[in-house]
């Protein structure tokens, strides 16, 4: 069997006491994008209700879908999602699960830090649970995705997701309670 | 004796807060809530510092950020900061100052000779010599100017602080906290609109708090409790809106350098915000005029504002006796104060009727006030001794102080960031608003209204406006405390110095500016606002011309006999205020200066004693350490394993995308010069694709997965140019074509298995799949399932071996990658990196890198052939213009080096041998190495008419190391022309 | 009066503090005819008069400038001089511009302040120091100076650079041109405009030209805000708003113009002695006379005409400034502001004739007009006295991209907001 | 400047690229002879004032769009479709 890494096996761990910034993995994603009218029906028939717009995000059960683009979706699924296969031979059907790493920000502080680092609102009244942003991050593009009052998912490209985890943390420097081996 | 003194009581420092500050290396007491000004002052130090071009003595003469004299180099070390204006320094403890611009001290400067030569030093004065004997004396001259010039010393070492940026966005921003900003703020933040209140003081209050009236101050509290009690509104100190910017873009700046150096870890010393604010309320207020007459830079000529904020603020007066000067009735508000503090005060009004109202208020306190007179010279060198009036009270008044009171400038400079340009209101006598755009709004004195109940509707107004704009309806004003009146602001311009006295009448103090200077100008005909700043520099110094830009350039309306609207306006440009540039660049630096791309492997090749390069933003495994320590001799090592053994190379850089749809096919047809309309499943092709303009774009194979998908590969270099590219053709242009594209290069790691026992080391990793030549031939295609994961096959070559690339999972690449190590070991399988991938493929005669630079066609590279004939292709039409398909242009060719002892270079200009070594040559070399195969340095490059010319012996020049060298044009295919070790 | 301005003259003034200095420039009234009219009172405009009457004798000559002279590019730019070109077209007209720099004080008797403190280009890759090196073996082929500096020459003269293991990019080495350096901007404008006045060129200020006189196919003067202008012929020198004044004449352009951006820091003593470029990312940085840090970086990148640059690219080159140079982050910028510049697609200029007869082009500039000065008057005057392009610009013609000739110096192929 | 993507909302500057002259009409694949694609490719309206230009939502959702943009005053126009 082959085994799976992570691409923040390396990364320094950050620990705040009032904040929370970790890898979170264990998930499937699968890009999905229309090569036919009917396109959002076959999806729906297999997902669920899909989000009405790019700016939200649209829960179904153990499913967590975006809309990237027109005709275009993120499927977030469990490890062993089998949306992909379902959907197999309906749209144009990219697993893209390697691709991303999924970067979770909790606590009080977390909306100061993705401030510091994205040209978004991210007021709480405006920025609310089930918001989705695609935006970019240091130069490179990300997916922020608010999941309940202060916590937030970002979902970074894999080649740069440890460079995006330094910055991260560095933004957040101000909130850590100490960075593991930061003079290091 | 003394000039200066601290006040018993008063003000609002925090006497039981003392502070120890040092100034060049001596205590400098104070209390806290002292300015450095302020507490230089309270310890009568006049002199602070010597001027940039006459080195005269000179002093504070401001309370503010328009202060032009007073710098200071703060901190030590790498700490170290040039030109800070003590204005704007809070006194804190362990706050090190040093003088500038003297040597060896202000008080003692040898450099004031140069007053001496004053009369030489005139505007245009470096135009106008310093340039013989010969054409390049001023190379002589210009260091000792450039040593005479420069203000303060910077230090070269690294900056050791930290400086964060955010962004943020709001509904309302208020700028300035003076009466109209609080009102502005309060009142739109009563409508329940985001609101931002930014202040660049330590306090709020502007005006407000050089006041020494009870109720006001009652009123500035209720104002600011009320404010910070309100969830949607957010009050910021020390924050100065340095700039405005297309889409009401605020970007604002707050500096906490009075933490340092006792900051806390990940403290920032400044913080640069980015706010997107939907509507904007400037109350900015206005800047006091000194007024030109002769000596107007002794130490001791201040503002008369000034004067008045150091004396309520700081509680600090001049020792006996002030003299005001003034065109205007708000000087005698200072008169008064300084009064009320014990200082006897002289008035010389240059107007000769002043108001009843005025003359008797200030014949009350016992204020001398002399109509129709002004200053005709001051007295004393270091500091203020007595000054000579004109006018019919031709007398000379001793005293301690001078106070200036020549008008107020409104601050317009953020209105006119957007491009709207100032007028000049003659009531006021100042330039004001051009007018705003819908989103922006104006109250108090940058409106040129000075009066404070009026100054308080205004932002009443404008705050209300705001908020409706921004969509928020109801809301309650805030009103004016109850006594509060209009003080009148009757002024008579004027600009011109009293006649009768010689010395020096400064127009800017920073830049050593007089009144010569701009009739100078004025003659040699620089008079356009802007050739007579740049002329004389005026208005260019680190204050950017707060005090001085409006005098010169009523002086200059004067001179030219026009009025000042006619002569023009300053256009002010951002930042606001010096803005330190590490604010600016904020935590992208050094290391986080530009994101760090890595290989799904990366952490393999660290832990495998990998060299890395730098390959754009990619970190790259050059060479590895079991083939030595230095890439010299490391990668030739590595060559040799590919060519003799097997190797094991990332390619996982590789620009990957994913393109389905029914049209795909016929997609990739159009984007290729060659066909993929017929590429049969389970087949890789190489392809070249164009920009429209004919030129070649980038390189890669593409292989058809199914009927209706590909799996396209691109040059790392190109990768996200191309996917731009293929996206525009789609949504742009094709909307015909039913395709879907998605970039694969993060998803699937690409390793690379090359060299005769490629076969040989993938079927001991991979037992159970057939990699006969007959299951997967060259150029052939497979996915299959291994250890639970899909891995694709293609059987290509970079390096001209028998080579296959293992496409993976990324999650699964290191786990794959030990795998194939371990599994192939007995075939000697070792990794080999970027360089000698490079080598590799020169050897095989592939074009990359700076063969594909933009400037080549396809037949530059010998890859005419591929372009379909009978076929369309993006770039066909303007790759047939004439001089694309001259014949005699620079095309790919193979070299060898004939001198064995010599060693051949990138970069080296191609000649015949019967050339003349100069000018231009006929091509240059691309791309060299060492040939593991020919025992020889061999290259790829460019040459004029190309393999024509095969066979020939050449000559490659260096002069850059005085080399040259023989070579012979070869084909570009140095080893296996026919392709036989790629078919075995 | 001293109408030779020297160390004699200034003396004689300072001594006799009333005695009036002459102008530099008279502001004549236009004339209802001239032999040549030059539209654009800019560094190119002024140097195309100063040599036409110069150079050739035609003396009846208007410069016609909207604004006040130097009011566009020559005073908004990094004043930076180099021949560090390497395509043939390129080189022999750079060098010969930097040869007409280094004697141009003596020749207009006004001081430019040129300082040949030599520019170091910074590699940061090994194959950008074989493309360095390409450019410089081009450049002493051509008898231009050129030395390629290994890391540790380039640490002894530019210890200030981040040589830590923090830097994004290691430097690897240099190329350096010790005789490129910088000139004083403003004064290049004035300086032709007195020399180019006293040989009896007019110079009309404040007069913008509205439109042009054509009849068949032929230009005969052009209409202004201040009448009607007969000229045997005309030139256009107006970079950065070449195509619409272009267009009053029925021409159509490769040319998009874009904001570049320029800053300096706030006056400190000596500290930067060189001009310092990185190969990293477009950045460029020298110190004035005057103290100030003068720096620069890439255009905006989009078509615009506002002179007010946006704030992400404020930050890219401020980015740019602190990881190279990380002294610079406790200093202060002091201004920045935006100069429009003609963008074409390979990043290379125009100085031809047209399509209208009489009616000749200076434009298309990109980054390099400043640092083009001298040489694009000498050769646009010979191409408008001669009515033939000058041999140094032979390759600079509106025709080459449908000819496929582009001049790309740098291979960034042909993107005009990508150069 | 804020940029309207037509799926994103307005964004910052900073997330897209520019594409270039939109008031220009590609020739359909496979037509158009070599002067057509010089002034497709080499010429532009580079108007002062009001234009038409592509820009891609690159750190976002890459959407290509066309955008009404005043060359003069960078005020925007809006998505052109």
């Amino acid at each position: 069997m082959l085994e799976r890494r992570s691409a923040l096996a390396s990364a320094r761990p950050y620990a705040g006491a009032a904040l929370r910034i970790a890898e979170r993995p264990g998930f499937t994603l699968t890009q999905v994008a229309g090569l036919s009218p009917d396109f959002e029906a076959k999806l729906s028939d297999v997902v669920g209700a899909l989000p009405e717009t790019v700016a939200r995000a649209q829960v179904n059960g153990d499913r967590a879908l975006f809309r990237i683009g027109p005709a275009q979706f993120w499927i977030i699924g469990p490890e062993t999602d089998d949306a992909a296969a379902r959907l197999h031979g309906q749209c144009a059907v990219t697993p893209l699960t390697s691709s991303r790493v999924r970067i979770a920000l909790e606590g009080a502080p977390a909306r100061a830090v993705l401030a510091k680092l994205m040209p978004v609102d991210w007021d709480a009244s405006v920025f609310t649970p089930g918001t989705v942003a695609l935006t970019g991050l240091h130069h490179t593009p990300v997916t922020v995705h608010c999941t309940a009052g202060n916590a937030f998912d970002i979902y970074v490209m894999r080649t740069f997701s440890l460079d995006v985890w330094e910055a991260v943390t560095d933004a957040a420097l101000e909130f850590a309670g100490h960075r593991t081996n930061a003079d290091t | 004796m003394t000039s200066f003194r601290r006040l018993p009581q008063g003000g609002r420092i925090d006497r039981a807060r003392p502070i120890s500050a040092r100034l060049g290396g001596k205590p400098l007491p104070g209390f806290a809530g002292d300015t450095l000004a302020s507490a230089l002052l309270a310890n009568d130090r006049l002199l602070i510092g010597r001027s940039f071009k006459y080195h005269r003595p000179r002093g504070i003469v401001a309370a503010g950020i328009e202060e032009p004299n007073a710098l200071f180099t703060l901190g030590e070390g790498a700490a170290t900061e040039p030109n800070v204006a003590a204005t704007m320094v809070d006194l804190v403890d362990g706050l090190v100052a040093r003088a500038q611009n003297a040597w060896p001290s202000p008080d003692f400067d040898l450099m004031a000779v140069n007053s001496l030569l004053a009369p030489l030093f005139q505007s245009g004065f470096y135009y106008k010599t310093f340039m013989g004997p010969s054409k390049g004396s001023w190379m002589f001259y210009e260091p000792f100017i450039r040593k005479a010039a420069g203000l303060g010393r910077a230090t070269a070492l690294p900056d050791p602080d930290r400086y964060d940026m955010c962004y943020a966005f709001c509904d309302v921003l208020v700028v300035g906290s003076g009466p109209a900003g609080l009102a502005a703020a309060l009142t739109a933040a009563r409508s329940g609109a985001r609101v931002v209140l930014a202040e660049q003081d330590t306090d709020f209050g502007g005006s407000l708090l050089s006041c020494n009236d009870a109720e006001q101050e009652a009123w500035r509290l209720a104002c600011i409790n009320e404010l910070k009690s309100l969830p949607n509104a957010e009050a910021f100190t020390r924050t100065t809106v340095q700039g405005l910017y297309d889409g009401n873009l605020a970007v604002l700046v707050q500096n906490r350098s009075h933490l340092f150096p006792s900051a806390q870890k990940g403290e920032a010393r400044m913080l640069l915000t980015q706010l997107r604010a939907r509507t904007i309320v400037m109350a900015t207020g206005a800047i006091e005029r000194p007024l030109v007459f002769s000596n107007n830079d002794r130490p001791g000529v201040l503002l008369a504002s000034a004067l008045r904020t150091y004396v309520n603020r700081y509680a600090v007066a001049p020792d006996k006796r002030a003299v005001l000067v003034t065109n205007n009735d708000t000087a005698y508000q200072a008169a008064l104060d300084l009064a009320a503090a014990g200082v006897a005060v002289t008035v010389a009004d240059h107007r000769s009727n002043v108001s009843a109202d005025i003359l008797t208020r200030a014949g009350a306190q016992g204020i001398a006030i002399f109509p129709g007179s002004g200053i005709v010279d001051v007295e004393g060198a270091k500091t203020v001794k007595a000054v000579k009036l004109g006018g019919p009270h031709a007398v000379t008044v001793e005293c301690d102080a001078v106070g200036m009171a020549g008008g107020w400038s409104p601050v317009v400079h953020l209105s006119s960031h957007g491009g709207i340009k100032p007028k000049y209101d003659e009531a006021v006598a100042g330039f004001v608003p051009g007018g705003f755009p819908g989103s922006h709004f104006g109250a108090g004195a940058m409106m040129g209204t000075f009066g404070l109940s009026a100054a308080i509707a205004e932002g009443s107004n404008a705050g209300a406006s705001a908020a409706s704009h921004a969509g928020f309806g109801k809301t309650r004003p805030a009103y004016a405390p109850e006594h509060a009146t209009d003080r009148t602001y009757a002024i008579l311009p004027t600009w011109a110095p009293t006649q009768g006295a010689k010395g020096k009448a400064f127009v800017d103090f920073q830049s050593d500016v007089t009144i010569r200077d701009v009739k100078v100008a004025h003659q040699e005909g620089y008079r356009s606002v802007e050739h007579l700043k740049r002329y004389t520099t005026l208005g260019m110094g680190t204050d950017q011309g707060k005090t001085s830009n409006i005098n010169a350039l009523a002086l200059m309306a004067e001179y030219r006999g026009i009025t000042i609207p006619e002569a023009g306006t300053t256009t002010f440009r951002p930042p606001y205020a010096p803005l330190t540039m590490g604010a600016i660049a904020g935590r992208t630096r050094g290391s986080h200066f530009r994101p760090v791309r890595r290989s799904p492997l990366n952490d393999w090749h660290v832990k495998n004693g990998a060299t890395f390069i730098d390959a754009g933003l990619w970190k790259r495994a050059w060479f590895y350490a079991w083939a030595g320590a230095t890439p010299e001799t490391a990668y030739v090592k590595e060559m040799e394993l590919v060519r003799r053994g097997v190797g094991l190379a990332d390619v996982s850089t590789l620009g990957k995308i994913d393109i389905q749809g029914p049209d795909a096919a016929e997609f990739l047809n159009r984007v290729y010069v060659n066909g993929f309309a017929r590429l049969p499943v389970g087949k890789v092709r190489y392809g070249v694709m164009l920009y429209d303009d004919g030129i070649v774009l980038d390189d890669g194979a593409t292989a058809r997965i199914t009927e209706n998908q590909f799996y396209m590969t691109t040059t790392t270099a190109q990768a996200g140019e191309v996917m731009s590219w293929l996206e525009y053709l789609l949504q742009m242009q094709w909307p015909e074509l039913n395709v879907q594209v998605a970039s694969l290069t993060d998803e699937w790691a690409g390793m690379a298995v090359s060299g005769p026992r490629a076969r040989a080391a993938l079927e001991l990793a991979f037992p159970e799949a057939d990699l006969s030549d007959a299951a997967l031939p060259h150029m052939g295609c497979r996915d299959f399932v291994f250890g639970g994961v899909t891995v694709r096959l293609l059987r290509m070559s970079f390096s001209g071996e028998l080579a296959f690339e293992v496409h993976v999972a990324a999650d699964y690449a290191i786990s794959l990658w030990e795998h194939i190590l371990k599994a192939a070991a007995p075939t000697g399988i070792k990794p080999y990196g970027l360089e000698a991938l490079a080598s590799l493929r020169i050897e095989k005669g592939h074009v990359a890198g700076l063969e594909l630079d933009h400037r080549n066609t396809l037949d530059d590279l010998g890859l005419g052939k591929m372009a379909g004939k009978d076929k369309d292709y993006v770039g066909k039409a303007l790759r047939f213009r004439e001089d694309c398909q001259a014949p005699d242009r620079w095309s790919l060719v193979g070299l060898e080096l004939m001198e064995p002892d010599k060693k051949l270079r990138g970069g080296s200009i191609l000649f015949a041998a019967s050339d003349e070594i100069k000018g231009h040559g006929r091509g240059y070399i691309t791309s060299v190495t060492w040939s593991t195969e020919l025992n020889k340095f061999i290259a790829l490059g460019l040459y004029k008419g190309g393999l024509k010319h095969e066979g020939e012996e050449i000559i490659a020049a260096f002069p850059l190391k005085n080399e040259q060298a023989r070579l012979k044009i070869v084909s570009p295919h140095f080893i296996d022309r026919e392709g036989a070790r790629l078919h075995a | 009066m001293s109408k030779h301005y020297s160390a004699l003259a200034l003396a004689r003034h300072a001594l006799d503090p009333d005695m009036p200095w002459p102008k530099a420039w008279e502001s004549p009234e236009p004339k209802s005819s001239y032999d040549v009219v030059i539209v654009g009172g800019g560094g190119h405009g002024l140097a195309t008069a100063y040599y036409l009457a110069k150079n050739h004798g035609i003396t009846n000559v208007a410069v016609i400038e909207r604004s006040y002279i130097g009011s566009g590019n020559v005073g908004r730019n990094t004043t930076l001089i180099r021949s560090n070109y390497m395509i043939g077209g390129n080189t022999a007209f750079f060098e010969h511009s930097l040869k007409l720099w280094e004697g141009l004080s003596h020749e207009l008797n006004f001081n430019c302040m040129v300082s040949q403190r030599g520019q170091i280009v910074l590699a940061i890759s090994p194959v950008q120091m074989d493309v360095f090196a390409r450019r410089g073996n081009i450049m002493r082929l051509n008898g231009i100076d050129a030395e390629l500096l290994d890391a540790g020459e380039v640490r002894k003269l530019l210890p200030y650079l981040d040589w830590s293991k923090d830097a994004r990019w290691p430097i690897l080495g240099a190329i350096m041109q010790p005789r490129a350096g910088t000139v004083r901007h403003d004064a290049v404008a004035w300086g032709y405009a007195r020399a180019a006045s006293a040989l009896g060129v007019h110079i009309i200020e404040n007069c913008e030209v509205t439109g042009f006189l054509i009849n068949d196919g032929l230009v005969s003067g052009v209409e202004t805000s201040r009448g009607r202008i007969n000229a045997g012929k005309v030139g256009i020198a107006v970079a950065g708003h070449t195509s619409h004044v272009a267009k009053m004449a029925g021409l159509r352009l490769p040319v998009e113009s874009h904001i570049l951006q320029a800053f300096v820091t706030e006056p400190v003593k000596p500290i930067v002695d060189h001009v310092v470029s990185w190969g990293a990312e477009l950045f460029y940085l020298s110190q004035s006379d005057k103290g100030g840090l003068v720096f620069g970086g890439h255009i905006d990148g989009f078509n615009t005409y506002t002179q007010r640059g946006q704030f992400n690219r404020i930050q890219t080159v401020a980015e740019c400034a602190v990881s190279l140079m990380p002294f610079i982050s406790r200093l202060r910028l002091l201004r920045h502001w935006g100069g429009i510049q003609d963008m074409t697609p390979d990043g290379s200029p125009f100085i031809c004739k047209t399509d209208v007869r009489n009616l000749y082009l200076n434009g298309g500039w990109c980054y390099q007009g400043f640092k083009a000065t001298p040489a694009s008057g000498w050769t646009f005057s010979h191409t408008i006295a001669h009515d033939r392009e000058h041999d140094l610009v032979r390759d600079f013609s509106l025709d080459r991209f449908g000819k496929g000739r582009e001049l790309d110096e740098f291979g960034l192929g042909n993107w005009t907001y990508k150069q | 400047m804020m940029i309207p993507c037509p799926h994103c909302g307005d964004r910052d500057v900073s997330e897209f690229r520019y594409g270039g002259d939109a008031t220009k009409q590609r020739p359909k694949h496979g037509t158009g002879d070599l002067r057509t694609w010089h002034d497709h490719v080499f010429v532009f309206e580079n108007p002062k004032g009001p234009h038409t230009e592509y820009w891609q939502h690159v750190l976002g959702c890459r959407r290509w769009f066309k955008l009404a943009r005043n060359t003069a005053t960078n005020e925007i126009g809006g998505v052109v479709s």
